[in-house]
C-alpha cells in the first residue's frame, strides 16, 4: 500500500490559469477541487447550534428585545442569522434592511455589496470605493454576479492569502501597519477582516471605512465615533444619536483572546485541515466549530468533550449577562422616553442621559453583534457588558434626574409592558 | 492429500507472507526507525511533532508505545498494533483525529516510569497509586507543543513556497 | 542512562513513627527533609505581585473603597494581604479584627483557631467543632503553639492526603459526598478546602459552618443565606443586614472553570514539582504562581510569557471592573442612608433597596474577597461582577423611589465627597 499510493506532488500544479480578480470561483475549481467542493458544501448546511450554525432564524423573533433596540433602523424590520459564503449575494439581495427607492436620499449604496460577492475586487479596481459607494445598490445588481469567492482571499497564480478590500488596506495604514509585512499565519487572521469587522459608510459618497484609527477595542471605537460626530440613526421619542455595530469578530478575537495571544489563527478553527485519501487540505466548508469540533479543536485540544462543554457554558453565561444588558438599556429607553416627553424636564442632564444611552448601546451591540456568543474573547465580552449595564442604568437615572422624577425609575420594564415591551 | 495439506498450507502461507513483507515493505516494520511509522502519511503530524520536541535525541516511538517489560509482549503488541494499523489504513478507515486507545496510554505510562524511575519514585509510588497521566502535565515531551498550531509544519506538501 | 541511575527506594522509607494529628511539623521533617524545607521558606517570602503575592500590605489603604463598604465591622479595621502558611498564627494573633474582651457578647470565639494551627486536628477530635466554638479565642490560645503545618493535611505513615476539618466533611455530606471515595487527583484539590472555603459561624456556639447546602455557586450560598435569614453585621446607617464572603477559592475554581474542568488541581499550580537531585518532590512552600511560573505553568504551558501575560490581562480586566462595582455599590449606600435618614420614605420600597444592597455587597465580595483576582475563574468573576453592578444600581433607584427623591441618584459619590467618601 505503500507504494501504491499516487506520488505526492510537493506543490500545487495549476491546470489552467487564472487571471487576477476573476469572479467565477468555479474556474478555480479546476486547480483546486478540493477546496472548492467543500465550498461549495457551505450551500446545503442548514444546521442549529445553541446560538450560531447555519440556519437563518431571525434574531428578532427569538429575542424580542432587539426589535425595541433596534427601534427606528432597518434591522428592527429583518435581522437573521448569518449562514455559509454561498449565501451572501442571495441573502444581501433578499433582506428586507434594503431601500431599493433610487430617488429616497436613503436609498441602499453599493457598499452593501462590498463584502457579499467575488465581483467586487473587479468593481474596486474600476470604480473605487468612492464610486461603489456613489453607484445606487439597484445599479451596480447587474454587474454583481458570484456571491463570496475565491477572488476575495486570493491572489491567482501563487494562491496567497491577500487583502482585497480597499477599506481594510486603508483602516491598516491609518494604523500604520503594511499587511504585506505580515506572516502567512497572521494573513490566516487578517483576510476574514477584509468582511468579518465593524464599519461605516463616511460621507455623502458612503465610502466603506472601518473606524480604527485610535485602535480596535471598543473604548477606541467609541472614542473614534464620539469625536467625529457619527450618528447611524437617531432612536424615536428618546432622540438618542444612536451607533450600530456589526459583525466585530475580528476586533474582539485580537483585543487579546487568549487564542489570539496563542498565534491561533480564524482558519484554524474555520477552516481546519481534512483529509481526502491521504492528501490534506484546509476545508473551505466554512461554518460553526461545534459543527465538528473533533476536528476543529481536536488538533490542538486533546480532550474535545471538556472544551465543547466549555464553550456551552461561556455561550450561557454570555448570554445570560447580554439579556441583563438589554433589560437594563430597554429600562432606560423608557425613561428617557418619558423625560423627553416632559417639557419641564432638564435639558444638559437630559443630554447626558442622551450620552450614557447611546455608549451602553453601542457597547452592548459589540457584544450582541459578535457572532460568537463571546467566545472569541470571553472575558472581554462580560467586562464590556458590565459596562454597558453600569452605563445603562447611570442613563435611566440621568433620566429621572433630567425630570425630576423618580417614577422614572421602574426596572424591568420590558416584563412589565407586555410583549412589545413599549 | 490430507497427508500433504499442512505442507501445502506453510508453503502458501510463507509465499503470502513473503508477498504480503514485499508490497508492503514489511521487512522496515520490524525494526523501530520512526521514518517507518511516518511512512503512512497519517502518522505525518506525530512525526513532525515528535521531530521536533525534547524526546528524539533519546526516544524512537517503539520506545514510548511499545512494552519494555519483556521481549515477547514487546513483538506481541507490534504486530497486534502493527496489523491493526495497516488494517484500518489500507482500508480507508482512518479516522479524521487518531488517538492514542487507553490500553496505548497504559503502554506509554509504563515507558514513562520506565525510564525516569529514580525521578519520579517520591511522588508516583505512594501506597495511594498514582491516577493521571504524566503527559497531562509534561504536554510537550513527546509530541511537541501542544496548543499550538500545528499547521506551519504541515505545510509543504500543500502550498507552494512563500516568500 | 537508564541503567547506571542509583537503585531507587520503591515507597517512603519512615524513619521515625508519627503520632496521628502529630501538631509538631518539624518531627514530620525527619521523614520527609524536602517536603518541609520547602515548606519552612513560607517564612521567608516577602515578594509581592501585582495584585497579590506574600508581603501583608493593607487592602484598606490600597482601596480605601473598601473601608466604606465594611464600614460597623471588623474588616473595617484591619484587613490585609495573605501571606506564607507559617505566619498564620501570628497573623490571627495580632489582628485588629479580633475582641478580646472576654465578658463582650462578641467575644471573638475559638473557632478562629480553625484553619490557623496544626493543632486543630487534636482539639477537634477532644472537644468538636461545638466545644471549639464555645470556647473563647483568649482561653484556647495556650493550647495552640503550631502554625499549619503537615498534620492539617495528611495522614500519618501513609501520607495520604485526608480531609481535617469536621466542618469540611459535614459540608460535603450535605451535599450527598463522602471524600474518602475521591480520587487522588480530586484530594489534590479538595484538601485546601479545608480552609479556602467560605464560611460563618452557625448559631450561639459559633459552630464552624459551610453554606453549601445548595451548593458552591454564589446564587446557592445567597439562597441558602437568605434562606437562613443569616447576617453578618447591620451596615450602619443604611440598616442593611449585610453578609461578608471570605476566600471562597475553592468555591470560585471548582464553578466550573478552564482548568478545573481540564482536571487541575490547585496543588498542580501552587506546589509544583521540584527537583532535589535526581528525584522530585512537591514543593511546600505554597504561594503565588507568579512568583515562579516557568515551574507552575511551564510543564502544561509551553509559553510561559504568553500565560503570563494572560494572567495580567485577567486581573487587570477584573481588578478595573470590581473598582466599577464599588463606586456603584458606595452610590447606593449613600442613597440608601439618606432615604433611611428621610422619615416620609416610603418603608417597603426602602426594604427592597436594603435587599439589593446586600446581595450587591455579597456577589462583590465573592469576587474581592477570593484572592486570585479572577484569575482561578475569570468568567464567572466578570458574570458576577456585572451582576454586583446592576444590582447596586438598582438599589440606588430604589432608594430614590423610597424617599422620591432624584436627588439621590448622583453617581461617583466616592469620588465627590473627599478621601473618607461620605
Ligand atoms: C479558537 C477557535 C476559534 C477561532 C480562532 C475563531 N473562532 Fe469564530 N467561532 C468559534 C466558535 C466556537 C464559535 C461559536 C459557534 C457557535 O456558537 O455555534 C465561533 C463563531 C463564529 C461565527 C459565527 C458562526 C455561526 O455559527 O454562525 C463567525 C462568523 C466567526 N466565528 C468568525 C470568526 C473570525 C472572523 C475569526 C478570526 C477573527 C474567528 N472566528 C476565530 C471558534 C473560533
Ligand atoms: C468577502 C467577505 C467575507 C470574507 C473575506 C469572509 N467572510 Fe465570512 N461571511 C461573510 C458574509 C457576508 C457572511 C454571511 C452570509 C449570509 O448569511 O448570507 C459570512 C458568514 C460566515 C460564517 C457563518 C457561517 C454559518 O454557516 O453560519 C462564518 C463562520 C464565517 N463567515 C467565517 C469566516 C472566516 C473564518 C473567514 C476568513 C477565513 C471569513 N469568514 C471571510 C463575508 C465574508
Ligand atoms: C465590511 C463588510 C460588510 C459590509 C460593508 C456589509 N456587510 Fe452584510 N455582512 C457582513 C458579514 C461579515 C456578515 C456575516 C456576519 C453577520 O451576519 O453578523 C454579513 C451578513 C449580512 C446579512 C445576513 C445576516 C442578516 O443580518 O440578516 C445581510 C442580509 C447583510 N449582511 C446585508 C448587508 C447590507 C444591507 C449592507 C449594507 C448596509 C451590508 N450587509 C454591508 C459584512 C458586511
Ligand atoms: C473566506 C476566505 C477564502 C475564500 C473565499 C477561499 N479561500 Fe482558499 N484559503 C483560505 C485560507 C484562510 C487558506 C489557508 C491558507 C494558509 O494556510 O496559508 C486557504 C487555502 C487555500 C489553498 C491552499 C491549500 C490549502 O488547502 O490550505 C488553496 C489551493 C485554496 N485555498 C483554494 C481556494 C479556492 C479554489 C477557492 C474558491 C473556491 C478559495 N480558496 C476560496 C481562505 C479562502
Ligand atoms: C491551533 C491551536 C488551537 C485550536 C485549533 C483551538 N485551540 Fe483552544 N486553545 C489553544 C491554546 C494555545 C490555548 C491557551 C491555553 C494553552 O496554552 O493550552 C487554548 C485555550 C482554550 C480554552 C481555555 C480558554 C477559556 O477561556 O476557557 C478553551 C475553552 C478552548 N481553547 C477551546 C477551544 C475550542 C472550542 C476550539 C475549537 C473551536 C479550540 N479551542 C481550538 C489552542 C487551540
Ligand atoms: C500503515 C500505516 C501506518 C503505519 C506504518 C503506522 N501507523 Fe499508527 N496508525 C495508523 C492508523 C490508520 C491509525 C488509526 C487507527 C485507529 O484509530 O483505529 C493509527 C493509530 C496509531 C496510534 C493511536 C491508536 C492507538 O493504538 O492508541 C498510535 C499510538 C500509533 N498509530 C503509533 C504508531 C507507531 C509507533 C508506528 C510505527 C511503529 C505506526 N503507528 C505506524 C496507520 C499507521
Ligand atoms: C517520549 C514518548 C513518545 C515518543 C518517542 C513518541 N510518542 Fe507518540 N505519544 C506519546 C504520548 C504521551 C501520547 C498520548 C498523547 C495524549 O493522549 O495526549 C502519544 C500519542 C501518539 C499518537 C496518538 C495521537 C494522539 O494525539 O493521541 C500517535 C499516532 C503517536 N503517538 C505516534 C507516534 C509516532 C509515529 C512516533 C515516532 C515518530 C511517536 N508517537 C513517538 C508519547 C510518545
Ligand atoms: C527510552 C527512555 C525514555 C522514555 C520512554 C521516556 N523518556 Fe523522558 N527522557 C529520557 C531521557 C534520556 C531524557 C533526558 C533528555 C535530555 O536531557 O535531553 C528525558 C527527558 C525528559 C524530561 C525533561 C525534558 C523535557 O522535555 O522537559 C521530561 C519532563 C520527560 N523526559 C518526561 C517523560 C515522559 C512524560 C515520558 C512518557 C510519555 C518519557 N519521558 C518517556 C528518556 C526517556
Ligand atoms: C491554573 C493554576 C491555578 C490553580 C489550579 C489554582 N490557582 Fe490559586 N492562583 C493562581 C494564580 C495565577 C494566582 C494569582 C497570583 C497573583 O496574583 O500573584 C493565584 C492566587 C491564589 C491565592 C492568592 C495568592 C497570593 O499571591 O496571595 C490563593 C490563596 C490561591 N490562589 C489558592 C488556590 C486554591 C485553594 C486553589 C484550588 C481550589 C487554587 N488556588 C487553584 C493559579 C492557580
Ligand atoms: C489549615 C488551613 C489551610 C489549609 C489546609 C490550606 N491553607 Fe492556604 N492559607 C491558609 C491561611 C490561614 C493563609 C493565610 C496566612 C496568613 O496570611 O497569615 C493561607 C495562605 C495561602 C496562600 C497565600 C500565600 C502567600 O504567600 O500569599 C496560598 C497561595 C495558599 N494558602 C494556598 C493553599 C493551597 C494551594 C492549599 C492546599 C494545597 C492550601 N492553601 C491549604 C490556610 C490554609
Ligand atoms: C474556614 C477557614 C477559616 C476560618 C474559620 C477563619 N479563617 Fe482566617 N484565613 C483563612 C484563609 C484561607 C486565609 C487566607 C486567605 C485570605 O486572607 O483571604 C485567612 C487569612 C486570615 C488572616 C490574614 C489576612 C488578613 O485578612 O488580614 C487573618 C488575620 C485571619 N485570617 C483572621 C481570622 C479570624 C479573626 C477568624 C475568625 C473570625 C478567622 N480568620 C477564621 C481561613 C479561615
Ligand atoms: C496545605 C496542605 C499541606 C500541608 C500543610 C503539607 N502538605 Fe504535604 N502534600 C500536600 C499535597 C497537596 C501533596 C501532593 C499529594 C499528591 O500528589 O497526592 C503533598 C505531598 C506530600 C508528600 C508526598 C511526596 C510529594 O512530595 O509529593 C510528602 C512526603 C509530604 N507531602 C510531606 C509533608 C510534610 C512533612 C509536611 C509538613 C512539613 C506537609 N507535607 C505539609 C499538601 C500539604
Ligand atoms: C502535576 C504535574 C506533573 C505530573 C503529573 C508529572 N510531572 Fe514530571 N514534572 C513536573 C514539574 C513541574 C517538573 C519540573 C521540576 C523542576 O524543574 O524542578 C517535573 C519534572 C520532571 C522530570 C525532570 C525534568 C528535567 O528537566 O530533568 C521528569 C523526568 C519528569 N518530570 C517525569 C515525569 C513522569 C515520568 C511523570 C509520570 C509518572 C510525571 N513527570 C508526572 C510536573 C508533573
Ligand atoms: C496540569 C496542567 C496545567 C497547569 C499546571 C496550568 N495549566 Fe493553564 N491550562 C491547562 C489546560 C488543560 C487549559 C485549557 C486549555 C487547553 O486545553 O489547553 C489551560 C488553560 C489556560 C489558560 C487559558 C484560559 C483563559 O481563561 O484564558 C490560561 C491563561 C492558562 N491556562 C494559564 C495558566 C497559568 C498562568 C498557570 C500557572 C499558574 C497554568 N495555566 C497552569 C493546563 C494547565
Ligand atoms: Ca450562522
Ligand atoms: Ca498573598
Amino acid at each position: 500500500f505503500v507504494n501504491n499510493q499516487p506520488v505526492q506532488q510537493r506543490a500545487i500544479q495549476p491546470l489552467t490559469e487564472i487571471a487576477a480578480m476573476e469572479p467565477n470561483s468555479s474556474k478555480w475549481g479546476v486547480n483546486f477541487p478540493n477546496q472548492y467542493a467543500s465550498f461549495l458544501k457551505t450551500r446545503d448546511n442548514n444546521i442549529a447550534t445553541t446560538y450560531g450554525g447555519s440556519n437563518d432564524f431571525s434574531h428578532l423573533e427569538k429575542d424580542p428585545r432587539q426589535k425595541i433596540l433596534f427601534t427606528g433602523m432597518p434591522f428592527s424590520k429583518d435581522y437573521n442569522e448569518d449562514r455559509g459564503h454561498e449565501w451572501a449575494l442571495t441573502d444581501v439581495q433578499k433582506t428586507k434592511r434594503l431601500n431599493l427607492d433610487k430617488e429616497n436620499p436613503k436609498r441602499t449604496p453599493g457598499t452593501c455589496y462590498s463584502c457579499k460577492s467575488a465581483n467586487m475586487p473587479g468593481l474596486w479596481a474600476e470604480m473605487g470605493l468612492e464610486g461603489v459607494g456613489k453607484t445606487f445598490f439597484g445599479d451596480l445588481t447587474p454587474r454583481v454576479n458570484s456571491s463570496i469567492g475565491c477572488a476575495n482571499c486570493h491572489e491567482p497564480g501563487t494562491m496567497r492569502l491577500i487583502v482585497t478590500n480597499p477599506a481594510l488596506e486603508e483602516a491598516l495604514q491609518a494604523q500604520g501597519k503594511d499587511w504585506k509585512t505580515f506572516t502567512r499565519q497572521e494573513m490566516r487572521t487578517v483576510v476574514c477582516a477584509n468582511c468579518h469587522v465593524e464599519y461605516y459608510f463616511a460621507g455623502e459618497s458612503k465610502y466603506l471605512t472601518f473606524p480604527w484609527e485610535k485602535g480596535t477595542k471598543v473604548e477606541e471605537m467609541w472614542e473614534y465615533y464620539t469625536e467625529i460626530g457619527f450618528k447611524d440613526w437617531e432612536y424615536p421619542d428618546t432622540k438618542t444619536p444612536m451607533l450600530k455595530a456589526q459583525h466585530p469578530e475580528y476586533e474582539m478575537y485580537t483585543a487579546g483572546s487568549t487564542h489570539y495571544n496563542a498565534g491561533v489563527a480564524c482558519a484554524d478553527c474555520h477552516m481546519p485541515y481534512v483529509r481526502e485519501g491521504a492528501a490534506k487540505y484546509s476545508s473551505h466548508n466554512i461554518h460553526s466549530p461545534m459543527l465538528n469540533p473533533e476536528r476543529s479543536c481536536g488538533q490542538c485540544h486533546t480532550d474535545t468533550e471538556a472544551v465543547v462543554r466549555r464553550v456551552n457554558l461561556i455561550q450561557e453565561q454570555t448570554y445570560k449577562t447580554k439579556i441583563a444588558t438589554e433589560d437594563a438599556i430597554i429600562d432606560a429607553i423608557n425613561a428617557i422616553k418619558a423625560a423627553a416627553a416632559n417639557p419641564k424636564s432638564d435639558a444638559a442632564l437630559l443630554e447626558e442621559a442622551r450620552l450614557l444611552h447611546r455608549q451602553a448601546q453601542f457597547y452592548w451591540d459589540y457584544v450582541s453583534a459578535e457572532n460568537s456568543m463571546g467566545f472569541h474573547n470571553p472575558e472581554y465580552a462580560l467586562k464590556i457588558l458590565a459596562e454597558a449595564t453600569n452605563l445603562a442604568r447611570q442613563a435611566q437615572m440621568k433620566a429621572a434626574q433630567a425630570a425630576n422624577d423618580p417614577s422614572l425609575l421602574q426596572t424591568g420594564t420590558y416584563y412589565q409592558s407586555g410583549p412589545s415591551g413599549q | 492429500m490430507t497427508r500433504f495439506f499442512p505442507a501445502l498450507a506453510i508453503l502458501f502461507a510463507v509465499f503470502a507472507l513473503g508477498l504480503f513483507a514485499y508490497v508492503t515493505d514489511a521487512v522496515a516494520f520490524a525494526g523501530s526507525s520512526p521514518e517507518t511509522c511516518a511512512n503512512c502519511h497519517v502518522m505525518d503530524d506525530m512525526y513532525e511533532n515528535w521531530f521536533h520536541a525534547p524526546h528524539k535525541n533519546v526516544t524512537e516511538c517503539v520506545d514510548c508505545h511499545l512494552p519494555h517489560d519483556n521481549v515477547f509482549s514487546y513483538y506481541a503488541e507490534k504486530a497486534r498494533t502493527g496489523f491493526h494499523d495497516v488494517y484500518v489504513f489500507s482500508t480507508g478507515q482512518t479516522p479524521e483525529i487518531i488517538r492514542a486507545t487507553e490500553h496505548t496510554k497504559g503502554i506509554i505510562q509504563a515507558n514513562c516510569v520506565r525510564c525516569h524511575q529514580s525521578t519520579v519514585d517520591v511522588v508516583v509510588s505512594s501506597s495511594h497509586g498514582n491516577d493521571r497521566y504524566c503527559w497531562e502535565c509534561h504536554r510537550n515531551v513527546s509530541h511537541g507543543p501542544r496548543g499550538l498550531s500545528l499547521l506551519p509544519l504541515q505545510d509543504s506538501q500543500l502550498y507552494p513556497v512563500h516568500k
